[in-house]
């Protein structure tokens, strides 16, 4: 059709989640049960999942990989790694939904069909090829994310988040359109292959238009990735919205918008004149900053996990400098691990919290280590993962950012994350001491789910795992070219 | 004809003065309609530019306007969610003051 | 498998020892698992032993064994594996020896403790870390059990947690120890982006090749030195290791005796011929040492602990291993940490022993006179005593000797040798001195009990007094291993001079001179003695006196360091916190300015930041977006 | 030039007007003279195509979903103080840097305009045609994802308005399959609901009798209309329906603790008891029984 390719198994995985999302939906209509929702939610991820092993797979075994759509959806190594990041978020989100919707009132029909657009959105951002590709997988996720955030109705924090997040993202997406229409025009074109090769032709001359275009463009994704000063949102959404959704939307929305931010450096910024690169910088050292010194001053737990994925931006920061050479496997790598731990530390967290997320101040942890000692372990784990210390996934992703961003020339930024990451262990560490070296004052509530347990179990599993055997998931990344190399980009 | 830059500086006059009413305005649907002069103001953008990119061939210049198309749809969407937010909070608040959403803090 | 290869069992047995307890310690009776534990420990340190003993017939210098490979990126290639040379040997044999004596002695020292099991999986976790810390084959596996070791530490020293301060302790020793490990974190990725490998064997020998510029390498070393620092107690990170007491006392003699705080000396040792590249980083290494042992033996002085004595008297000793090494003398400082293990054990066993009598009294102002009640214990501390005092044919004596030898005749560290070994001379005067007090203060002179201590005094159970007669043994047999080597043969330095060649060179002064200097640090150990005597046994000082001079206070607060670092490190999440909190109550009503210092300031500007309102946030977003137009608005970001 | 000045005028105008303009309803007429002007500009860029849709989908369909929802909720203009007097001379002073910095970046950039034949030879007026052959040749994934985009918009939206019909339902549903098998039925409550945390009221422990039930479901699917009450607006109500109160009797039969706790969630500051509700549903209820 008007000579364009369209190869069906390039993007079968987002495929399989829309035609489950338009299931689900219908289902709705006549079946209310939010548990039979999130089974066939599952269903839907796992059969994604074996398409995108499928896909990575051979795209191992050959060394190519797909497109469709003349290089605007690539199923590329980093997309299909991507796409893993953004199913395992979904399954444990989803996990964690499973009985933490019922008891907070909030289990209706729409759910699950939101959560599966939503990643269908993410995976089409992290494939996209071309910049109206990314900014439509880049709405389709926010704007079931946003609904997401204010799914508690008259909870007042919920409502505040989905209004803020909603404003908020409005507000960034529009930069990121005019963005996206300066470097048009600038190059005359939208996708990436085409604007790296205008940008990089002889007697370019629209070198402001094209320097302004990559500014906002890296606004717009700055913000959904959450680099300060255009994080704020994310400790206040991130507080405010349901547990379950704020573990979905710290793992998806964080790896797509990173996926996209590294596609776009690993094409076309490096083309552009050196100050994007000192803005980058610039926004990272903030960031890291930032997130860490608010999250050192944070008393309850999700508000420190909130600060914390801000602290986090700010690592896989590093990996976009270097976005050319290791740094996007690093991404995906470190994003593996952190979707692992960072969603099971929420799914602990969830049944933690009363039935409208209030509770989760550290003195409520007290003696956790004796009353639930295997939540208290399990959390323990994820909080020293994520604080990077050793044989656990944590620890890896961040060797492997310092390394990628050292290799790539900014040492100094590399000492700072680790400088940062200390601070990190002391407020990783507090609710550790919380849960083991305080008698609890608060008795312990004993909620209770097997589908919440079993998605702990499985980030308990995968950090450790991953922390034990790096190599194994390093090397599935990383075999093959992607296919913007392949294409000479 | 009136050449490209002058359009551009029009619309980011038109994009900062969106800019702006999200800053001053109180009311959650007074900031959804400055987003959609933002929006409108990258749509007049990208029909300059398209105009202006005409040198390179018919395809390079309509994708240009193709791409209002899809924005245009964007904002519809965004429309429709922003406004089922505002609907699901006004039910409970009677008030569409964002101000007031400012409780989550530090 | 060969008899060397065995010895890579070491740490698997006692990681599997601490999963068995860990898992099923419940479900044992109480002596079980501590049996186990030693018993894990102590196979380790057959194989050690076997180990030691192939060594000994074999050509090649050192052994290899592959485990995995970790993680393969771009040139970062993390293949963990074991290197069995004599130096990991050596120190293999220190941990699993002196560690298996720790054990046995545990057994007896937790009897009845309700947390048996769990003590002895720690314990057995702390020694495996530790294994791995010295068999790593590169810095990567290095520091994975150099992580282990922190983690474990804290483990035990929070041990009995529902003491408030012993978690405080735990934490403050935890994050000490974080701060010395970015020294390694980067060290580490320095190195491969110098050396591009990890491999500790190979990095040497490319330094040694002059592969990579000197001042990188004096960057590299410095990281490591801080590193160092950290796990090793040392200025400016030694606050951590008097607090560390909060464990049980046998842990604390693992912690200062075999482990952990060695860890240090032996990174540099290991790195030898990296340090011994770079003249400024031994230096440094050397200084830091210097001053740290001065320092630590002066807060020594008029501590009453009974453990924190011996806290301040092993930073102090580690500051003669940093010496030593700093030197370029590397299989002298490695002997100091051989020699000091078995006194400083012995030391840290004797007062468990003597605390254990007591029923938990730690004052030396209330002992004194037990050597009555406790002869045992008595004698083998007093044995202990004249060995860190470095009394003649005691096995301290050899040791600091070496160091202080080794130290006048350097050629790696420059003119400032000679002023490094007056620091040294005058603190063997101070270690002399204060230990005697630590000794006489306990087991001799008045009676100064209470009535309670007096009715429960006696002689510990054969299972702590035997460990403490082989310590004793080896803390006067260690020393004769590397007897000076101008008159004597000197098996300790051809043997670790097999895994570490570094290219430094020592002066080699007259017959005359080498027993000149021996005689000046006899002397040393004999004034140190005579005053201390004089002090305490003639004049009977200082708890009748009780006086509080300035400087007697500087002392007693650990010279002054850690109300320097208190608001610095260790107060500052706490800090926080608490300011927070009330902070808290204040946010509703809003414009509330309190609390002047950093915390306020800091939570103000967040605050400031983070006020809640959409509207604002955009604000930041909108100027972040303009700063950049007009960025490129001025030059296109072309320059 | 001119004719561009003037529009620009117009535009700069109606936009101000937008952001400026107290009352929500003329804010929105501003945004549509600004939008229509904005498609007199199209044409002027040879984008007629574009003009026509910005004039049926923006002004026409856009505008009049802003409309209705100002008008269904009856937002008034009117603003309180601000907390951040700062903000707005901020935001001024910040646009002021912002547009300089666009504009002086697109006068470096100034580049000369194709000649009128090249611009008509690419673009042809951009007439549907032309723009459409780009649609579905170059955007077809582009245009496949705003289905996608809209349908989440779709289902984004309902679920956040058309909430409580639906769980309502949910709700009834699952009581009428614990009241079929009442053998079964606290096992079957038990594992719909999972155990309870302690803090939230246990599920009755005696299955409900089936007439309880269908007297429950009858309250759900025919409830009374409460705004009969006085004091009780659609918005109201729609609060009581959220909390499983549909009818009259619901309402006289409620316990001063009930209501105590109903007007703590519901944020009625006493109204419950300031106006009565509770002996006025009574009468209403005698009313609807005869």
């Amino acid at each position: 059709m008007f000579g364009i390719d369209v190869n069906a198994a390039a993007f079968a995985p987002a495929l399989v989640l829309l035609i489950v999302a338009a299931m689900a939906t219908l289902w709705s209509l006549f079946e209310a049960d939010g548990r039979f929702m999130a089974m066939l939610a599952l269903i839907g991820v796992v059969m994604s999942g074996l398409f995108n092993v499928q896909l990575l797979l051979e795209g191992n075994a050959s060394g190519t990989y797909l497109s469709s759509f003349g290089l605007k959806y690539l199923a590329d190594a980093p997309a299909i790694g991507f796409n893993f990041v953004i199913l395992i978020g979904t399954a444990l989100a989803v996990l964690i939904a499973y009985d933490y919707l019922g008891r907070t009132d909030l289990d209706h029909p729409e759910y699950y069909p939101l959560i599966l657009l939503s990643s269908c959105g993410a995976m089409v951002m992290a494939a996209a090829g071309d910049l109206i590709t990314l900014i439509l997988g880049l709405e389709i996720m926010s704007l079931a994310v946003y609904v997401l955030s204010a799914w508690r109705q008259n909870a007042r924090e919920s409502e505040e988040a989905g209004m803020k997040y909603f404003l908020l993202g409005a507000f960034a997406s529009a930069f990121l359109i005019y963005g996206i229409a300066l470097m048009y025009g600038a190059t005359g074109s939208f996708s990436y292959g085409s604007i790296a090769a205008a940008l990089q032709a002889d007697g370019f001359s629209n070198v402001f238009y094209a320097s302004l275009g990559g500014m906002m463009i890296l606004a717009g994704l700055g913000f959904k990735v959450a680099f300060a000063p255009f994080h704020q949102w994310a400790p206040d959404v991130y507080t405010g919205a349901p547990t379950s959704v704020t573990a979905f939307m710290s793992v998806v929305v964080k790896a797509a918008a990173f996926a996209a931010l590294l596609r776009i450096a690993s094409s076309f910024f490096t083309e552009l004149p050196p100050v994007l690169n000192q803005v980058l910088v610039v926004l990272i050292v903030l960031t890291l900053v930032i997130g860490n010194l608010g999250a050192l001053l944070q008393q309850g737990l999700k508000r420190m996990l909130a600060y914390s994925a801000v602290a986090h931006a700010g690592y896989l920061g590093l990996a976009v400098l270097a976005a050319g050479t290791t740094g996007t496997k690093a991404a995906v790598w470190y994003l593996t691990a952190y979707a692992l731990m960072n969603a099971g530390a929420f799914a602990v967290l969830s049944l933690m919290t009363d039935r409208n997320d209030h509770g989760d101040a550290l003195e409520r942890f007290a003696g956790l280590g004796r009353t639930r000692p295997g939540l208290a372990a399990a959390l323990s784990i994820f909080l020293l993962s994520l604080a990077g210390i050793p044989l656990l996934a944590g620890f890896v992703g961040k060797i492997l950012v310092f390394q990628a961003a050292i290799s790539a020339g900014y040492v100094g930024l590399a000492v700072l994350g680790i400088l940062t990451s200390i601070v990190a262990v002391v407020y990783y560490i507090r609710p550790i001491a919380y849960m083991y070296f305080r008698d609890s004052e608060y008795k312990a509530p004993e909620i209770k789910s097997r589908a919440t347990s079993i998605a702990i179990g499985l980030a308990v599993i995968g950090t450790i795992g991953l922390g034990i055997f790096p190599g194994w998931w390093y090397g599935l990344i990383n075999a093959g070219k992607s296919i913007m190399a392949m294409a000479g980009l | 004809m009136v050449p490209t830059e002058y359009y551009i500086a029009l619309s980011s006059i038109i994009f900062v003065i969106g800019a702006v009413g999200v800053l001053t305005r109180r009311s959650a649907i007074m900031v959804f309609l400055s987003v959609e002069l933002m929006l409108n103001a990258a749509n007049l953008a990208l029909v300059a530019f398209a105009r202006q990119w005409s040198v390179a061939g018919a395809a390079t210049a309509l994708n240009g306007q193709a791409a209002v198309f899809i924005i245009l749809a964007i904002a519809a969407a965004e429309v429709a969610v922003g406004l089922g937010i505002l609907v699901a909070i006004f039910r409970y608040r009677s008030s569409t003051d964002i101000d007031a959403l400012s409780e989550v803090r530090l | 498998m060969s008899a060397v290869e065995l010895a890579a069992l070491a740490p698997a047995l006692a990681l599997l020892g601490a999963l068995i307890n860990g898992l099923f310690g419940r479900a044992l009776k109480e002596p079980l698992p501590g049996y186990l534990a030693s018993a894990t420990v102590g196979l380790g340190f057959l194989f050690s032993l076997f180990a030691f003993f192939a060594l000994q017939s074999m050509e090649e210098p050192s052994v290899h064994i592959a485990l995995w490979d970790y993680l393969k990126a771009g040139n970062f290639d993390l293949s963990l594996g074991f290197t069995i040379d004599t130096l990991s040997v050596t120190m293999m044999l220190i941990i699993t020896g002196v560690g298996f004596l720790i054990h046995l002695y545990s057994i007896a020292y937790m009897h009845g403790d309700s947390g048996f099991s769990r003590y002895f999986s720690f314990l057995n976790l702390f020694v495996a870390a530790m294994l791995i810390l010295v068999l790593a084959d590169s810095f990567f596996l290095m520091f994975i059990g150099w992580e282990g070791v922190g983690v474990c530490s804290y483990l035990l020293i929070s041990f009995w947690y529902t003491e408030r301060a012993n978690a405080d302790a735990a934490r403050k020793a935890f994050i000490t120890n974080r701060v010395g490990d970015v020294g390694f974190l980067l060290a580490m990725f320095l190195t491969v982006f110098a050396f591009g490998t990890l491999n500790i064997h190979e990095v040497n020998e490319l330094a040694l090749a002059g592969a990579v510029s000197g001042g990188l390498i004096t960057v590299i070393g410095l990281f490591y030195l801080l590193a160092a620092t950290g796990k090793s107690a040392q200025l400016p990170l030694q606050v951590w290791l008097p607090d560390a007491m909060a464990g049980p006392t046998p842990v604390s003699a693992l912690i200062h005796a075999a482990t952990m705080v060695t860890a240090g000396v032996y990174l540099i040792a290991r790195a030898g011929p990296l340090f011994a590249l770079s003249p400024v980083a031994s230096t440094w290494v050397a200084w830091i040492g210097a001053l740290t042992a001065i320092i630590a033996a002066f807060a020594a002085f008029a501590q009453t602990d009974i453990k924190k004595i011996l806290a301040f008297s092993t930073i102090s000793q580690l500051g003669y291993m940093f010496v030593a090494v700093g030197a370029g003398a590397y299989w002298v400082g490695i002997f100091h940490v051989f020699t000091h293990a078995f006194f400083k054990a012995l030391l840290f066993l004797g007062s468990g022993s003597v605390i254990h009598a007591l029923g938990g009294e730690q004052d030396i102002r209330k002992m004194g006179g037990l050597h009555k009640h406790m002869k045992v214990t008595s004698f083998t501390s007093l044995i202990a005593t004249l060995a860190i005092a470095g009394v003649p044919f005691f096995a301290g004596f050899f040791s600091k000797d070496a160091i202080l030898a080794h130290v006048f005749n350097s050629e790696l560290i420059g003119g400032s040798k000679y002023l490094l070994y007056v620091l040294l001379l005058v603190t063997a005067v101070m270690t002399a001195f204060y230990m005697f007090r630590w000794y006489f203060q306990i087991f001799r002179g008045e009676e100064r009990l209470s009535e309670e201590a007096r009715a429960h005094v006696h002689e510990s159970p054969a299972l702590m007094t035997v460990p403490l007669m082989i310590l004793a043994f080896f803390s006067v047999a260690a020393g004769y291993f590397g007897l000076p080597e101008f008159a004597f043969p000197n098996v300790f330095s051809h043997w670790i001079e097999r895994s570490v060649e570094a290219p430094v060179s020592f002066g080699h002064p007259s017959v005359g001179l080498e027993w000149f200097l021996i005689l000046l640090s006899v002397a040393a150990a004999a004034l140190g003695l005579g005053i201390g005597y004089w002090v305490y046994a003639m004049r009977k000082g200082e708890p009748a006196r009780g006086d509080t001079g300035a400087l007697r206070n500087l002392s007693a607060s650990g010279a002054g360091f850690d109300a320097l670092y208190r608001p610095l490190f260790i107060r500052s999440s706490e800090g926080l916190a608490s300011g927070l909190s009330s902070l808290d109550s204040n946010v509703v009503n809003k414009g509330v300015s309190q609390g002047a210092g950093s915390v306020g300031l800091l939570a103000n500007v967040v605050r400031w930041l983070q006020t809640g309102y959409a509207r604002q946030y955009a604000l930041f977003m909108f100027i972040g977006v303009a700063i950049l137009a007009l960025v490129v608005a001025l030059n296109g970001g072309l320059s | 030039m001119l004719g561009f000045l003037l529009l620009s005028a117009v535009m700069i105008v109606g936009a101000v007007g937008v952001i400026s303009l107290k009352q929500p309803v003329h804010a929105a007429l501003s945004l549509v003279g600004t939008l229509l002007t904005l498609a007199v500009t199209y044409v002027t860029l040879e984008a007629h195509f574009l003009a026509a849709v910005q004039v049926i989908v923006y002004a026409g369909a856009i505008m009049v979903l802003f409309l209705f929802v100002i008008m269904l909720l009856n937002i008034q203009g009117g603003q309180q103080a601000s907390d951040m007097k700062w903000l707005r001379p901020a935001a001024y002073g910040v646009a002021v840097l912002a547009a300089a910095g666009i504009a002086i970046t697109a006068f470096r950039n100034a580049a000369p305009l194709p000649d009128a034949a090249t611009i008509n030879a690419a673009l042809q007026g951009g007439g549907a045609e032309q723009v459409a052959d780009a649609l579905f040749s170059e955007f077809v994934l582009p245009f496949q994802l705003v289905g996608i985009l809209l349908l989440t918009g779709i289902i984004g939206a309902t679920s956040l308005v058309q909430r409580k019909a639906m769980t309502i339902y949910g709700e009834a549903q699952k009581k009428v399959v614990a009241a079929a098998k009442p053998a079964k039925a606290k096992a079957s409550v038990a594992v719909l609901e999972g155990p309870e945390p302690a803090h939230i009221a246990p599920a009755p422990a005696e299955p409900q009798a089936q007439e309880d039930i269908e007297q429950e479901l009858k309250d759900i699917l025919e409830p009374d209309d409460l705004k009969l009450i006085k004091g009780i607006g659609p918005i109201l109500e729609g609060l009581l329906h959220e909390h499983g109160i549909t009818t009259f009797e619901q309402i006289a039969a409620l316990t001063p603790e009930e209501i105590e706790e109903l007007d703590e969630k519901l944020d009625f500051r006493g109204r419950i008891e300031r106006e009565d509700w509770v002996s006025q549903a009574k009468l209403l209820a005698e009313g609807k029984k005869q």
